[in-house]
């Protein structure tokens, strides 16, 4: 049971990375995001239920709120550079990259 | 939570308490009127004086050390140790950020300033408030004896910096850099959290000094090694080790380059602080895995950092990348562990900072001549030694104390480091170190170079004009910058009250 | 007596020091003067040492230092003289003859300009040769045969503003350098076995120390030979000396003839118990002596230019003192080095005075007919000529040659193919000198004359003719008439002598002076009768292989060519192929590997989040799998 | 105290005189030059207390303060009649070069000044430190203003030559650095004692391969300073890029702290393993020797021409220190000398002649005797000591290092002789090059002003009473290359098992190999 939970926590994990990888959306990417750090919280909850301790879940609702904060953060940066570009195009994110070694 | 507790953690209240002060005080003093240079002023000099009382409060709250404030916080030697330094390092960073806001912010007024970019007016405070707030979470992580308290610091300083970083708003890059801390940082956070996760399955406890206990023992489990792993990689995204380092160079560019400045020094000191706290105790060398994993980001840290700065000529970059590198030479004591390897550890965190915090009060200092954007191609440099002697200087001493010359901080910091190294015979990554070092030199002499050569002909550069055409450099940047100088220096000569100190702090480690 | 002797060294090297540091500042004259009256002055002083030497007669030589030079690890040696019949007649000769044409040059050099640096340069030569003859330990000894070495250099480039003249005299010092090279070795060498570089010490120790015909002696007594062939410009290294006319006729008649070019011979004969000691290296003396003579009389048969006749003539010469050492007649080396100095010198100084009135015109077959222009430059020339081709009973030429060949003939060293050859080559010095003679003094003149020589110039012409008939008398050989004061007084100074077969049959040596008078005379004839119908030219022009051989012997018998084949083109070829270091592209390979590192972790930093993410998962999932795999296996 | 005074003499007149710089240039340099002046009078005075006549080699002179305790690093400075014998050197040519660069330097006098002083000061400190850590800082603080003076006032290609300096120079000594901590733990280890004094580490105890690691770390760090013959790639440029007084630093000082540093440390600490290479290090002495000849004759750069003669001439000083005979030793010290004297001079020569014509390409040049015939002179005479001409300090230098070489090993001595004969063809290149020959470009140039005839002749007059009289010097060195000669003899360093077993599980040269060790040791 418990160890099923946490294959479920991993799996969501995991999917969570796989779509801040391949996705180009920066809603989605944020999405993606929340994905992996609820599946850690949701790991932290079974290791709570595990030692039958209240830690777990204290964990887990400090990372909703951290969470959450992140999310806002996130949106408002994304609407903000919506407003600018009209798009959430993460590639278009890149301004700021290594040019071509000068040669010195 | 008896009075002693209180002033235990008095300097971390002090700063919480005084952000929000910041926050509640300020809109209401100058919400209604137009944003102008006495609200940039007064939060400046509230920030000044909460940072200088924490200082104050680090030395009242030594007297009940060492003590478990809560599960969650440990105030002892070594916790007030760093958090004195963050403190002091926010500090240095307020007093050049304040001349930067001054310069580069817009009051309501003056919006028809610029034609250029369309400015709006924006306020100062919740830039000071934000500083404020990721002070507080490095000097938490310092101070953090807990998986929560970790975790809240990380994510404090993380969400903070977001807003720093983006603090600009009016430039594309500052956006982009914003945005792609923010992203990183959370899956980052993600891989600390499940990693804690599995540690906390596995052991039953989130309390470093039981984990400690529990690692001591030596013999692990799968999950536990799972978990470790994973929390390497959250400490290896905030100090930037390869190869979760990708961030760091864009961000530094793109972010205002006082939030630079703490980006590299204080939140790396912190995290790294932690992480010392963390594996000190437990024998790493003997463990043949952990080892593994270690010497793997030691050098894949080092070759990338000093690999990826060679050819680079945008000073902000570069110094990323060798922040990166220095942060690899710090693994090699980690590796070593002892008590020298702590305390080479603390020793070159303290150089680290003040040399960090002076380069870029350079770059912010420089970059004052301009009202939009900042100075940051090396070539611009050209030619700062002619319009401005001192602080040129100022940047030829902080570059060799990177690069480890003597006279300064960096050469004893070095050297204790590899001593270290060579104590408990790592002498693979002693070497790796040395050659690394050796490469570095190439691309800060360049700097240096760039900065004592004439300005090309053709160019636009600012400084092919004489010094009393350009802006005098405001006293407060001076102030920083002779500061850390003077600190980098003096230990640079005579280090040996910086070595007892951190002796001190290390002993509360309990390392054997 | 010590006073003197230092006097003798010293003086010159005091004036050449004043003349190179403030010379410029001072009139011709008083340069002039200074340099003639400080050489002078050491001759002076050499008589005073003479006489006195000559009173006491000291059986093992007088010995006196200055003060120690060095006292380092069993080196200690000193800044010391040593004065022995050997050193007492090479410096009697040097400073005389030096100080003749010392008088000669003020006056013949008076329109050069750097009068003084030329003056400087000589007394340092005078004081540096001194130091060579007269050094008692080797170490001295070697600082004086480097010495002339630099002073020949600067001397032969006297005239720097030709390019030539330049190469001529970095020719003649690094070809010198390679046989210093080899004497520096056997320096080494010496001190090593010895435990001192005391020339005394050596000499007295070499019998017990080394075994006698040892490779070890004979690869010692080689590297010596060395030393000894460059300075002395014998085969192999005998290529510089021709070019070596390139500077100034005192020079060529003061270092290229008369004294330096002997040094080697001197060095032989200073250290002649090592090669007693070491058969094998006394005959390759002799063989290096013959083939020498010959080979330098054939070149000198060709030669257009008078002075380098002259040079090769002084090779052949030198050839026939290296016989005469490698056979032991250590005695007979030093008396044809004796009089070789004053016909020799006598010989360059007269050619000089013919350059001179010739525009400064060298092809003999340019010149002619100076005889009524210059009767005292032609008589002393024909004096010179009529010695040099040992022109019997009245030169002195003939008694040392003669010396030389009976030695050769009567020495047990000798070998019959030695002598013969030296008897054959008498004919052809014959041929050569007079050939010259008849070329530019007779025959009908073909330029007007421009510069008559100077009473000074005349004068020293006239005392060198003289010493260059008479200085053979002091040598007689005992079957002619018994009279040979400088023999016995040299042999003082050689303790091992090989046993000649003294007193052997006259009726040989008879016949060899008989011979050799009788091919002399058949050369003077030849070359008469050759050039008055320039039959030579004649032959030369008809048929091709003579062609060949003239141009074969013309060019020194390809020595030059062959030289530069071997080593100056592959060393210029290596020299400047290597020109950028070819080891630095070691270091730059590293830089560009550094730099392609570079290149592959910037190809990382794209810019994209979702790139920037995937390093972050990657590194994860590898942590993650190192953690599986070690955890597992 | 006094050697303290004598290192910070240096540094306080260079500040003086750039404080004084900023107003007046010409106060400012004679400021830089009074205080050279007082330093070297300062060690005469030293020379004075120096008794000849000493058994041991040990230091007549001390001073010792802990510095950074914590790590046992004191600051102790001492000299022994080498030491000193460099000092000298350092001082004299430290006014040279003030003088030398009185006309060349025309911008930024003040920080020039202040760079040179440092740098002398900086160099002495090397010269004098007798705690490993103090040495090292004092040899890489040398790489600081050296690297100002090429990167700021050097000529074209300065800003290569630069950082090509500074990355050979830094990345050896860091191998030294290496070799620095290791000998400091193997000796903790033995001993139980954390000391970097030269004198406590002597003689530690440990195992042949730990020996030639620790040998190999420092071995590099000064080879790549002398420079040795296949690192030495970075002397030609540094040297042709550097301003005269740079150039002069160069070649008189910086060049032989890594000899100095050899004699010191490499072979005292490490006696067995140095003469375990020593035939090695002899080797690339000799190809140093000629292969340095070769390439100074082939260039076209005046001042690289006189640069390569640097890595001849260091080529002997090496193979004389590695053959480790007294008179090899001997003449080692005075090569050293004399080349600093003769070379610099050179370097001092085409500087001014550059000044004058504003070209080093001897293409260019030639036939200038006609027109300053002073310089003309002084070439010919430096030239003739650089290729070792008799009665001329070089070749007491390098016949004495050719005579102790022979003792040893017959086929060095005999190759390395070959270097008279390639220094003779490019030393006569060089004059041929500069002086004689036709005046091609029609150069007509002021000849040599007072101040600069002073400083040559007195560099042609030391270098003449070198070569007529060495005896003053081969006193003052004597004693201590008799310590030194017997620490290389005494070879019989005991290496019985146990001890080595000790070491090596104290100081295992990598990690799991000492793990499996201790694991060994506990098993059995």
């Amino acid at each position: 049971m418990i160890n099923h939970a946490m294959m479920f926590a991993g799996l969501l994990f995991v999917i969570g990375a796989v779509g801040i990888m391949i996705r180009r959306n920066l809603l989605f990417m944020l999405i993606s995001v929340e994905l992996m750090l609820n599946a850690a919280g949701l790991a932290i909850a079974v290791g709570g239920s595990k030692w039958s301790q209240p830690d777990g879940q204290v964990f887990l609702i400090m990372i909703f709120v951290a969470a959450a904060t992140g999310v806002a953060v996130g949106i408002s940066l994304l609407l903000a550079n919506y407003h600018e570009r009209k798009n959430v195009d993460a590639d278009e994110l890149s301004l700021m990259r290594e040019r071509e070694p000068i040669e010195q | 939570m008896t009075r002693s507790d209180l002033v235990a953690l008095l300097p971390l209240i002090i700063i919480a308490y005084s952000a929000v002060i910041l926050i509640v005080v300020m809109p209401f003093i100058y919400v209604r009127r137009s944003i102008n240079r006495a609200e940039r002023k007064w939060s400046y000099r509230l920030t000044v004086i909460t940072l200088l009382g924490a200082l104050c409060s680090v030395f009242a709250a030594a007297r009940y050390t060492p003590k478990q404030v809560t599960p969650l916080i440990r105030i002892d030697g070594y916790s007030l140790f760093f958090s004195g330094l963050i403190i002091a390092g926010a500090l240095l960073v307020t007093l050049i950020s304040h001349d930067y806001l001054n310069i580069k912010l817009v009051d309501s007024k003056e919006e028809s300033r610029f034609t250029s970019v369309q400015k709006s007016p924006t306020y100062a405070f919740p830039f000071y408030l934000l500083l404020l707030l990721t002070t507080l979470g490095m000097a938490t992580a310092a101070a953090s004896s807990h998986f929560v308290s970790f975790f809240l610091a990380y994510e404090l300083i993380s969400i903070s910096l977001v807003g720093l970083i983006g603090y600009m708003r009016e430039y594309k890059r500052s956006y982009e850099a914003a945005i792609k801390y923010l992203i990183l940082s959370a899956t980052a956070s993600a891989f600390l959290v499940l990693g804690m996760a599995f540690i906390y399955f596995e052991l039953g406890t989130m309390e470093f000094s039981r984990l400690t206990a529990f690692l001591e023992l030596g013999k692990f489990s799968e999950i536990i090694y799972f978990g470790i792993a994973l929390l390497l990689v959250g400490f290896g995204y905030k100090l930037a080790l390869v190869p979760f380092h990708t961030w760091s160079p864009d961000v530094y560019q793109g972010a205002p380059a006082p939030v630079t400045a703490i980006i590299a020094s204080g939140s790396k000191v912190a995290i790294f602080a932690l992480l010392l706290r963390l594996v000190s105790t437990s024998n790493l060398k003997s463990d043949e895995l952990l080892y593994t994993l270690l010497y793997i980001l030691a050098v894949a840290t080092m070759f990338g950092g000093n690999f990826l700065a060679l050819m680079q000529d945008n000073i902000k970059r570069l110094l990323a990348y060798s922040s990166i590198a220095h942060i690899g030479y710090l693994l090699i004591p980690l590796a070593a562990g002892g008590k020298s390897g702590a305390e080479s550890i603390t020793f070159y965190l303290v150089s680290y900072l003040v040399t960090t915090v002076a380069a870029f009060g350079v770059v912010s200092a420089v970059s004052l001549a301009k009202q939009i954007g900042e100075i940051e191609k090396i070539d611009d440099y050209r030619g700062l030694a002619m319009s401005r002697p001192v602080i040129a200087a100022v940047l030829s001493t902080a570059l060799l104390s990177l690069l480890g010359m003597p006279l300064t901080s960096g050469f004893f910091g070095k050297f204790y480091i590899f001593s270290a190294a060579a104590q408990s015979g790592l002498w693979s990554l002693l070497i790796v170190g040395l050659v690394n070092s050796g490469i570095s030199a190439f691309y800060y002499l360049r700097v240096i170079f760039a900065v004592y050569s004439r300005p090309p002909a053709n160019s636009d550069s600012i400084f092919k004009t004489d010094a009393d055409q350009l802006p005098t450099t405001p006293p407060t940047s001076a102030i920083c910058m002779a500061i850390s100088t003077a600190t980098i220096v003096f230990f640079g000569i005579y280090p040996t009250p910086l070595l007892t100190l951190a002796r001190v702090a290390t002993a509360y480690l309990g390392v054997r | 007596m010590s006073i003197a002797l230092w006097t003798v060294i010293i003086v010159p090297f005091v004036s050449a020091f004043v003349l190179l540091v403030i010379g410029a500042y001072m009139p011709k004259k008083a340069a002039g003067a200074i340099g003639c009256v400080s050489v002078g002055i050491s001759w002076v002083a050499a008589m005073f040492v003479a006489s006195d030497f000559l009173r006491e007669m000291p059986p093992d030589g007088f010995r006196t230092t200055l003060y120690t030079w060095m006292d380092v690890g069993g080196l200690n040696p000193g800044i010391a003289v040593r004065l022995d019949a050997l050193s007492l007649v090479m410096i009697s000769v040097i400073t005389f003859v030096g100080f003749l044409i010392h008088i000669y040059a003020s006056q013949s050099m008076y329109d050069e300009d750097g009068y003084s640096r030329f003056f400087g340069y000589m007394n340092l030569f005078v004081g540096s040769m001194l130091t060579l003859v007269l050094a008692d330990n080797l170490l001295l000894l070697y600082l004086g045969w480097e010495g002339v070495g630099l002073c020949s250099y600067l001397l032969i480039g006297f005239w720097y503003k030709d390019a030539t003249n330049g190469r001529a005299a970095q020719k003649a010092f690094i070809v010198t350098r390679v046989g210093d090279t080899a004497l520096a070795i056997a320096l080494f060498w010496l001190f090593v076995s010895f435990g001192t570089l005391d020339i005394k010490t050596i000499l007295s120790a070499a019998p017990a120390k080394l075994v006698a015909g040892s490779a070890a002696a004979t690869l010692l007594a080689c590297l010596i030979i060395g030393g000894a062939v460059g300075k002395s410009a014998q085969i192999p290294l005998q290529t510089w000396l021709p070019d070596a006319m390139a500077g100034p006729t005192p020079v060529s008649a003061l270092i290229h003839a008369a004294t330096m070019v002997t040094a080697g011979v001197y060095l032989i004969a200073r250290l002649h118990t090592l090669f007693t000691l070491a058969p094998p290296a006394m005959f390759a003396v002799a063989v290096i002596g013959t083939l020498t003579l010959f080979y330098s009389g054939f070149s000198a048969l060709v030669q257009r230019d008078i002075k380098r006749v002259l040079a090769y003539s002084t090779i052949s010469q030198i050839g026939y003192m290296f016989l005469a050492l490698g056979v032991g007649a250590w005695t007979a080396a030093i008396f044809h080095f004796f009089t070789h100095a004053f016909f020799k010198a006598l010989l360059f100084l007269s050619a000089g005075v013919a350059i001179d009135a010739q525009h400064h015109e060298h092809d003999i077959f340019k010149m002619g007919g100076l005889k009524r222009a210059l009767p005292i430059a032609y008589w002393t020339f024909l004096i010179g000529a009529a010695s040099l081709s040992a022109l019997p009973l009245v030169t002195a030429g003939f008694y040392s040659k003669d010396s030389i060949i009976w030695g050769a003939y009567s020495s047990p060293l000798g070998a019959p193919w030695l002598w013969v050859l030296a008897l054959i080559s008498t004919f052809i010095t014959a041929v050569y000198s007079f050939r010259v003679v008849y070329l530019v003094f007779h025959g009908e003149q073909k330029m007007e004359v421009s510069k008559h020589p100077g009473v000074l110039m005349n004068l020293v012409l006239v005392v060198l003719a003289f010493f260059s008939i008479t200085a053979g008398f002091i040598g007689m050989p005992e079957s002619i008439f018994k009279f040979d004061p400088l023999v016995r007084f040299l042999k003082t100074a050689f303790n091992t002598i090989p046993a000649y077969q003294n007193h052997a049959n006259h009726a040989a040596e008879v016949m060899l002076l008989t011979i050799s008078s009788a091919l002399g005379l058949l050369g003077i004839f030849t070359a008469f009768s050759y050039y008055r119908h320039n039959r030579f030219a004649w032959i030369v022009d008809r048929s091709p292989f003579a062609k060949a051989i003239h141009s074969f012997f013309f060019s020194g018998w390809g020595f030059d060519w062959l030289y530069d084949l071997l080593f100056v083109r592959p060393y210029k070829t290596f020299a400047y192929w290597n020109r950028s270091d070819a080891i630095d592209n070691v270091f730059t390979g590293l830089a560009s590997l550094a730099r392609i590192g570079n290149s592959i972790f910037s190809s990382l930093q794209t810019g994209r989040i979702r790139n920037y993410a995937a390093s972050l998962i990657l590194g994860a999932a590898i942590f993650t799998t190192i953690v599986i795999l070690r955890t597992k296996l | 105290m006094k050697l303290t005074w004598l290192i910070l003499i240096p540094t306080i007149g260079g500040i003086l005189a750039w404080i004084a710089g900023k107003r007046n240039t010409l106060a400012c340099r004679w400021i830089a030059l009074a205080a050279a002046l007082a330093d070297f009078a300062l060690a005469l005075s030293l020379l004075a207390q120096l008794d000849v006549s000493a058994i041991s080699g040990k230091p007549f002179v001390q001073h010792r303060v802990p510095w950074v305790s914590a790590l046992g690093i004191n600051y102790f400075v001492a000299t022994d009649g080498l030491g000193l014998l460099l000092i000298l050197l350092s001082t004299s040519i430290g006014i040279a070069a003030v003088v030398a660069s009185w006309r060349e330097i025309t911008d930024h006098v003040a920080e020039f000044h202040l760079a040179i002083m440092v740098l002398l000061s900086a160099i002495i400190g090397t010269f004098t430190a007798y705690n490993l850590v103090l040495f090292y800082f004092f040899w890489e603080l040398m790489l600081v203003p050296m690297y100002f003076l090429i990167a700021v006032w050097g000529h074209e290609n300065r800003r290569y030559a630069a950082i090509k300096f500074v990355l050979f120079t830094f990345i050896g000594s860091l191998f030294m650095l290496a070799g620095i901590l290791g000998i400091h733990f193997v000796h903790a280890g033995t001993s139980g004692i954390y000391t970097f004094d030269l004198p406590d580490l002597q003689g530690t105890i440990m195992p042949a391969a730990t020996a030639m690691w620790l040998m190999l770390g420092f071995f590099i760090g000064f080879a790549v300073k002398i420079p040795a013959f296949p690192l030495h790639t970075w002397l030609p440029d540094a040297h042709t890029e550097a301003p005269t007084a740079g150039s002069l630093h160069l070649a008189a000082l910086l060049l032989k702290t890594g000899a100095y540093g050899l004699l010191r440390f490499a072979i005292p600490l490490f006696p067995t393993a140095s003469l375990q290479i020593s035939p090695l290090a002899m080797a690339l002495g000799v190809v140093g020797v000629i292969y340095g000849a070769i390439l100074s004759f082939a260039q076209q750069d005046l001042k690289r021409m006189v640069a390569y003669t640097s890595v001849s001439h260091m080529g002997f000083v090496i193979l004389g220190i590695y053959a480790g005979t007294e008179l090899a030793l001997q003449g080692a010290i005075i090569a050293i000398i004399c080349h600093a004297f003769a070379t610099g001079a050179l370097f001092l020569i085409v500087g001014m002649i550059q000044e004058r014509t504003h070209t080093r390409d001897i293409a260019h040049l030639g036939g200038l005797w006609a027109t300053a015939p002073k310089i003309g002179g002084f070439t010919l005479f430096f030239a003739m000591a650089a290729l070792s001409l008799p009665g001329l300090g070089n070749f007491i230098g390098e016949f004495l290092i050719l005579l102790g070489t022979f003792q040893v090993s017959r086929t060095a001595a005999v190759i390395a002789s070959i270097g008279l004969v390639v220094s003779a063809i490019y030393g006569l290149r060089l004059i041929q090059a500069s002086v004689l020959g036709p005046n091609v470009k029609n150069w007509t140039l002021s000849d040599l002003n007072a101040r600069e005839t002073a400083v040559l002749g007195a560099f042609a007059a030391i270098l003449l009473w070198i070569g007529l009289h060495p005896q003053p010097i081969i006193e003052t060195a004597r004693t201590s290359l008799i310590q030194i000669r017997q620490d290389f003899i005494a070879t019989s360093a005991p290496l019985n098992s146990d001890s080595g077993r000790i070491n090596s599980t104290i100081l295992p040269l990598n990690k799991f190999e000492s793990r499996k060790n201790t694991g060994r040791s506990t098993n059995d």
